[in-house]
């Protein structure tokens, strides 16, 4: 075993930071598509359309069952073959795209559910009182359950926000390099040598980031409980 | 002028994917600068040269995906020290020249260093270090246990990420682990490897020498054809034996005649 | 394209079965131990008790900001040649590197799904009127009755969908064990695969035996979603 | 302005609602008695398209609706000429007193914000709440969180308000306060369909009363004609534990 | 039995209870009056210990709790002797109407299911809800849901009961009923402290009245005292609203 080498921790991390700028790339697209798509779904889910609805459920089956990297060859692989047959040549398009539909289809149908079960925790009574004051049910949604339901819903979003600012080593596996990916090639680069300051200091860097969102997260979290009690033990 | 040369130029030249795994230093590897780099990278870009109707473009990649890619032709061609076996053959096009050499042996401890061959190593009862799947010495190892069914290796499928053969061995995790010379050489022998205050507690002992080859595309005959020329122009100017030297440490091909796989 | 070994397909796909046990073994002990854990963590959180709860936020912070895999590396590398120097200096005969890896599997997976399991858990706390709380108390039920018979019951109405994303979720991460050398599912479907490369066969098996093992448990949790929330529908 | 027709609504095979049929005119207070569980609330759901009936029809004004098959157009339509005051209240539990009244006159009515706020202000005036502005529903006393129901309801002048015992948590003083607000809301032309316990504001600014029982109208009739001159033995027995008062009112 | 001595409760700055002091008898049905907001529901919540009291003291039977510092134990030791019926209900939402009566006693009492089922079931057919064992409270009217409340505090057959506006959503003939239980209860020895605005019940079945406004009693005493001859202006100003039907019970 080396000896653990602090300085050498401090020296990778300007090495890996550069490489934030696809992680937050990714990161970015992937909330903003993924979030559209869970609101589709969601609302399919609770909508009145049995059809809608039971697509948009056996879509989360398939989408929960599929590990991440099957879904991403899927789509790495499956959409250049799929739009091959209408004569469309996707394999020159950048690794990113491919990144960003994948982790989009898997993170919208996570959202899906977070919103889902959030929505029907408001009670129903809310909604009422929305739309008998004249309020359309997109404003009902929007200025009444929305808020209310956001409360449930943050922890569950910040936890698969997380998640998917880690999944850098699924779009390293196909070549596409983030921070994570960053860190593989610099130990790969030391002959595995100092594999974990290298690795530590990854690790310094994403939980960095981390904790800048959860203290986000905690001030909306403050915001929009105004005026609520919850249970405690105690 | 030189403007339309180049268009013109470039209208006849033939773009080829080559598809690299990034993390095997020093046969294939992305250096400091994101550039492509290693042995093989480099025999590569050799060929690349002596064939004006391509142009290679180098894709870094992971084994997983080179493997799949060169498989459904998103790669045209994929370097990552493949050995050469019968079930491969169906899925690729091996080309009828070799690429590189490649030193493959065990790395043990001093006082094992006694043991020379799979089978002596079998034999004692010693524990290997995991070895990722998809590796190709997976595959040797495997193969060598097909043949001996009474004195097999015990074999243990894991992850390049998290097995540090070398540590793995030095601190007594497991007996010993398979290595390529040219990795050994340069965590461990080379004065400036981050292993070489080890060289004095640990051995390399070659087991067998390898060759290597490019895995193509089943569509691109016609590129590994012309690989088959290039490549044999090269060997015949030894240039294959200074990168081996260069990047091995030592001219592999002194001992081709001995090559049997 | 090419056609696929739809042989080889068969034969991997029982391969690849046959590592079910392990993957559902570590899902089932990490769920085991999370599950209450997480809950006893949600609560701290949720009163906000003191030191706990700071505690609590930064083991939960480290440990979903962090990668997995980087955690598996730490405790799957770096604990044991602590522990071996550890034990060595004791002149203890123990061995850890004979320790059969699952155990770091337990370890590993449990940390990580307790610290998913504690916001899933929060968030589905928050969702029960503290009136609630107040009527168990009022007929005399203590806390933890109240909790046991009133609060979670409404409260995993909504911890339910989320609980099922993160199990499946973890079965699914369990395919990282190729780390620790433990043959679950994708190891021994990509073992099976490399003779021949037949990774893409490797990889439909894969994905088969996954959507086998996860749409059974999405069965079971839609299947008790609706029983628990027998109370809510009727009037919706 | 408002006719019902044949309201049937049943949960599961239990009938709640079996045939209900009753017109109010513009300008008319309309109370509805009746026991706990008689289908009131449902009636006044079904009228605000909160519960879906299960047949029937409803004219209001001129906008005919079956309501077996409902457009959401109709529905809309109806919703911003009524509001609806809940039984057990409703309010925003994210939104503070006057946020909760200004809610429907900004977003639902698109009043400007500036002139909302003074109506709802007066509209929490008139209920006793000047000084309860930027509480939320979780620190108010039940009281209190029925007056800005009520509050709600009134400052968005619909034409028709219905109100489900808006009075039920008030003490007798801003029990007086409440029903005094709407009487003076009735005699300013607004139409009500109020369902309440309240004999005295049936008596008194009531100009109609439907008398419910097990989901069917008993009988209704003016507050004169139920009161003194009941038809029905029904009527006469759930009147009784009233009439005593009734009787000093007169 | 009970004995209450300078209960203060301020939410932020704004003092809710500024000092309640007052003691009731084994057996006693004492009715405290008072407007809406003057902290009536506070004050029952504090002597249940659902709001922490800022001070003052309690002395139940032989248990006497400096509501400073309380224990657990005090807690728990009061909670077994008392039942609470609560304003807006509180039914369990995920049990019918039968296991919101049972939870108290099989779990919190520990009486065989078999026994308790039949206490239950005598409780809720007391409040007339013989045939909605089986609802949910989202299935149930509002007078059903406040009854099965009452039936659920009943049932238990605490030392002392404590009534927060139990009869708000009941209709006339209802509370005739709910009261004579109450009424009967009563008589059974059960000690009673309940928030009202139901004047006949506080005239016909109790035997002590506080009047409370703006967080402190105004007056206390028997309801012949307070109805006939109050001392305070406020006090005669709140029941003027009722007087008149007062007069005619007299
Ligand atoms: N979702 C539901 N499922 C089944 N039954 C229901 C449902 N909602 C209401 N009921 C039943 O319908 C009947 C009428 O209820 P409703 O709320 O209309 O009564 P109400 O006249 O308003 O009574 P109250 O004066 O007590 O509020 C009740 O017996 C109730 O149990
Ligand atoms: N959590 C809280 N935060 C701030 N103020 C509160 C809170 N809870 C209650 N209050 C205030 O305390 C006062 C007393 O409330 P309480 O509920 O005790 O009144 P009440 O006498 O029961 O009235 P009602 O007859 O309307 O139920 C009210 O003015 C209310 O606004
Ligand atoms: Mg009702
Ligand atoms: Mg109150």
């Amino acid at each position: 075993m080396l000896k653990f080498d602090f300085v050498y921790l401090l020296e990778q991390i300007p090495k890996l930071v550069p490489y934030l700028d696809i992680t937050f790339l990714v990161l970015i697209l992937t909330l903003f598509f993924g979030t559209i798509l869970g609101f589709i779904l969601a609302a399919w889910k609770l909508g009145i359309r049995p059809i809608l609805s039971k697509l948009a459920y056996a879509f989360t089956t398939a989408m929960r069952c599929t590990p991440s990297i099957v879904l991403l060859f899927l789509v790495y692989y499956g959409l250049p073959a799929l739009a091959s047959i209408f004569a469309f040549d996707l394999n020159d398009l950048s690794k990113l795209f491919f990144v960003v539909t994948a982790f989009s289809l898997s993170f919208g149908n996570v959202m899906s559910e977070i919103i889902r079960s959030s929505y029907l925790a408001v009670e129903k009574g809310q909604y009422e009182a929305a739309v008998s004051v004249g309020l359309t049910r997109f404003d009902a949604f929007r200025r009444i359950i929305l808020p209310q339901a956001a409360v449930v819903a943050l922890p569950n979003i910040i936890n698969s926000i997380l998640t998917l600012l880690k999944e850098g080593s699924l779009a390293y596996t196909i070549g596409l390099i983030d921070v994570m990916g960053k860190a593989n090639l610099l130990i790969a680069m030391n002959y595995e040598a100092h594999a974990l300051e290298t690795l530590l200091a990854l690790s310094f860097i994403y939980w960095s980031i981390s904790i800048i969102i959860e203290k986000a997260n905690e001030l909306l979290e403050q915001r929009l409980s105004k005026g609520r009690t919850f249970v405690k033990t105690v | 002028g030189s403007d339309t040369d180049k268009t013109e130029k470039k209208a006849n030249v033939k773009k080829v994917k080559v598809a690299y795994a990034q993390n095997s230093k020093p046969i294939t590897y992305t250096d400091a600068n994101g550039k492509p780099a290693g042995h093989d990278v480099e025999i590569m870009k050799l060929v690349d040269g002596l064939l004006p109707q391509y142009e290679f473009e180098f894709i870094p990649t992971t084994d997983d995906d080179l493997l799949l890619g060169v498989e459904q032709g998103k790669y045209d061609v994929g370097i990552k020290n493949t050995f050469y076996t019968e079930a491969r053959a169906k899925k690729y096009i091996y080309p009828k020249e070799f690429l590189g050499l490649s030193s493959f042996g065990l790395v043990l401890r001093k006082d094992d260093a006694n043991i020379k061959t799979l089978a002596d190593f079998a034999k004692a009862g010693k524990t290997l270090a995991p070895i990722a799947a998809n590796n190709a010495q997976y595959t040797v190892i495997e193969e060598f246990n097909q043949k001996n069914p009474d004195n097999k290796v015990k074999l243990e499928a894991g992850d390049a990420f998290t097995v540090n053969v070398i540590a793995y061995v030095s601190e007594g995790r497991s007996d010993g682990g398979a290595i390529i010379e040219g990795q050994y050489d340069q965590k461990v022998r080379s004065a400036d490897g981050p292993y070489h205050s080890l060289d004095d507690k640990l051995v390399y002992n070659e087991v067998d020498v390898i060759k290597t080859w490019p895995l193509f595309n089943k569509k691109q005959q016609e590129l590994a054809d012309a690989y088959d020329g290039a490549i044999k122009q090269l060997k015949a100017e030894k240039k294959t034996n200074e990168l081996s030297k260069q990047f091995y440490g030592r001219d592999l091909y002194e001992v081709l005649a001995k090559v049997n796989r | 394209m090419q056609t696929l070994d739809l042989h080889f397909m068969w034969e991997a796909f029982f391969i690849a079965l046959s590592g079910a046990p392990i993957t559902l073994l570590i899902t089932v002990v990490a769920l085991l131990i999370s599950i209450p854990v997480g809950f006893f963590f949600s609560l701290i959180r949720l009163n906000g008790t003191p030191i706990l709860d700071q505690l609590c936020r930064i083991y939960i912070s480290f440990v979903r900001g962090t990668p997995l895999i980087i955690q598996i590396f730490l405790i799957y590398n770096v604990m044991p040649i602590l522990l071996e120097r550890f034990l060595r200096s004791t002149h203890s005969t123990l061995s850890v590197f004979d320790v059969n890896p699952i155990w770091y599997a337990f370890v590993v997976f449990s940390l990580y799904t307790i610290a998913i399991l504690t916001e899933v858990f929060r968030s589905a706390l928050k969702t029960v009127q503290k009136s609630q709380l107040e009527a168990a108390h009022s007929v005399g039920l203590s806390t933890c009755a109240a909790y046991r018979r009133i609060i979670i019951p409404q409260a995993l109405v909504t911890a339910l969908p989320n609980l099922c994303n993160a199990t499946t979720n973890l079965i699914k991460n369990t395919s990282l064990c190729y780390a620790l050398s433990l043959r679950e599912i994708t190891l021994r479907a990509k073992v099976a695969a490399n003779p021949g490369y037949n990774y893409i066969e490797a990889y439909i098996d894969i994905f088969l035996v996954y959507l086998l093992i996860c749409s059974l448990v999405e069965y079971g949790f839609k299947k008790y979603e609706k029983k628990l929330k027998a109370y809510q529908c009727l009037s919706a | 302005m408002l006719e019902v027709r044949e309201i049937r609504k049943a949960f599961g095979n239990q009938e709640v609602l079996s045939g209900i049929s009753f017109s109010i005119e513009k300008g008319d207070v309309a109370v509805i008695l009746g026991p706990s569980g008689s289908g009131k609330t449902t009636l006044l759901r079904c009228l605000e398209f909160f519960e879906q009936a299960d047949s029937g029809e409803v004219l209001f004004d001129d906008i005919d609706v079956d309501l077996r098959n409902v457009t959401k157009e109709q529905i809309k339509a109806i919703r911003q000429k009524t509001a609806f005051v809940f039984q057990n209240y409703n309010l925003f539990n994210n939104k503070t007193a006057l946020e909760n009244v200004l809610e429907g006159l900004v977003i639902g009515r698109k009043i400007p914000k500036k002139e909302a706020e003074a109506i709802a202000k007066e509209a929490l005036d008139k209920v006793g709440l000047s000084d309860k502005y930027a509480y939320y529903p979780s620190q108010l006393s039940g009281g209190q969180q029925q007056r800005v129901g009520i509050a709600r309801a009134i400052a968005l002048s619909p034409e028709i308000i219905f109100f489900d015992e808006p009075t039920s948590a008030l003490d007798p003083e801003l029990i007086g306060e409440v029903l005094a607000t709407m009487k003076k809301i009735a005699k300013e032309g607004t139409t009500m369909l109020v369902v309440t316990h309240e004999m005295s504001f049936a008596q008194d600014v009531a100009n109609k009363i439907i008398f419910m029982d097990g989901g069917s109208i008993v009988e209704e009739g003016t507050p004169r004609q139920i009161f003194t001159e009941p038809k029905e033995e029904r009527t006469r027995q759930f009147l009784k534990r009233m009439l005593p008062e009734y009787t000093y009112y007169i």
